[in-house]
């Protein structure tokens, strides 16, 4: 069954999968996003996530729904975590199953660039000399719309 | 009587993650500036808004009884 | 540790994902192969695989090389079951971590189109009305060089 | 002495899944044809050849003492 769910504790990487498993499906492809140490010569100690929980999991969902109508068939699970996570943490599984590998490739990297875009999630990070909002400096984003634009992979 | 939730650094300019107040009939323009001169360090151009939940782009929408509206700064989950 | 086995027991994910998770990754993909139940009319009831093991363990190690030679720093771990699996139960899994997301997903899908021309594995299907070894029938496939070609996906 | 072993159709055409014979000094080729005219079900035209579990393209290439050959059909895991 799939799910869509923004949470404070660790993510079971074995549950988002069989989340998706179907006996129509033949392939899984999972995305997992993980807490990297270094960015270039920046040195990041830990990450703080902190979400917008019930518009978060409504546009995950809404994620869900765009991937089943482009790649009918197609189930994705997805979980993100909040709170303070330390290097290698796993801060988000995306699942994505489908009967060929094809589409569970071409879905899962639509997911996790779907997230970025739309998805109420901000990240802090705490680096050996600093801290800062990553949306807060991220001044080539905005919104001329005021809101992301529908699709914009294709 | 309105609500306005704060995220990220707009809660730690703010210094609470939300705000009541009598707004309705106001339209999100006048909301955001609203909010930018209670709070000046509040920088709310590069948002997006929410209302109830949704993305909502017409600035001129009129805020409701009970709406729920939020500014979302450039999102960096993932 | 990153590790390539070729095993009878269910595969746990997580433990496939934690090998290659380190300090430098951002990224993880995976992709997992399930048993599926229909391919087009045709009704699967269970299949078999069987490997050449130490060979199968060997080709696997090698296209871990390839990957760490064409993406450098990332990691690769892979684990294929053998013996008689059921609608849905999981057959492959491969994990692949990199500092950035866009070459896990090329080289997790670099593997799986690895494994299926050069690791000694055979698939045996059990349908409603009979059973072959997949192999056996696909007379579109044959190796005039006498080996699979070096790298073909380029 | 050498080995072959046999797996997926080879195995259940051939009802065992090795044979050792003294086939040192044979070459590839030699070995294929051996089989072949002993197990006559044998199809070994679309195989690849591994000698010690890596594959060798040389049908040329003599059996040494102790060499492990399998004739590797088209290979359907993943």
């Amino acid at each position: 069954m799939e799910y869509y769910k923004i949470t404070s504790q660790e993510i079971d990487v074995n549950e988002v999968v069989s989340s998706v498993i179907h006996p129509e499906s033949g392939a899984v492809n999972t995305f997992i996003g993980t807490v990297r140490e270094f960015t270039g010569q920046k040195q990041t100690v830990s990450l703080q996530y902190e979400a917008y929980p019930s518009m978060a999991e409504k546009q995950l969902c809404r994620i869900g729904s765009e991937i089943s109508d482009r790649w009918p068939g197609v189930k994705t699970s997805i979980v993100h975590r909040t709170g303070k996570l330390a290097i290698s943490d796993i801060a988000v599984v995306i699942a994505v199953a489908s009967p060929h590998r094809a589409e569970s490739y071409e879905a899962s990297r639509y997911a996790i660039e779907r997230i970025k875009e739309i998805v109420p999630i901000w990240k802090k990070e705490y680096w050996v000399d600093g801290e800062e909002w990553i949306g807060d400096q991220l001044e080539q984003t905005s919104y001329p719309n005021g809101r992301p634009e529908e699709e914009r992979h294709d | 009587m309105i609500k306005v939730l704060f995220f990220a650094d707009q809660r730690e300019k703010v210094g609470k993650d939300q705000l009541e107040f009598d707004g309705e009939g106001m339209n999100i323009h006048a909301v955001k500036t609203y909010l930018e001169e209670k709070y000046p360090a509040l920088a709310l151009d590069r948002t997006m808004t929410a209302v109830n939940e949704e993305y909502e782009e017409e600035e001129e929408r009129l805020m409701e009884k009970n709406d729920v509206i939020a500014f979302i700064p450039p999102v960096s989950g993932g």
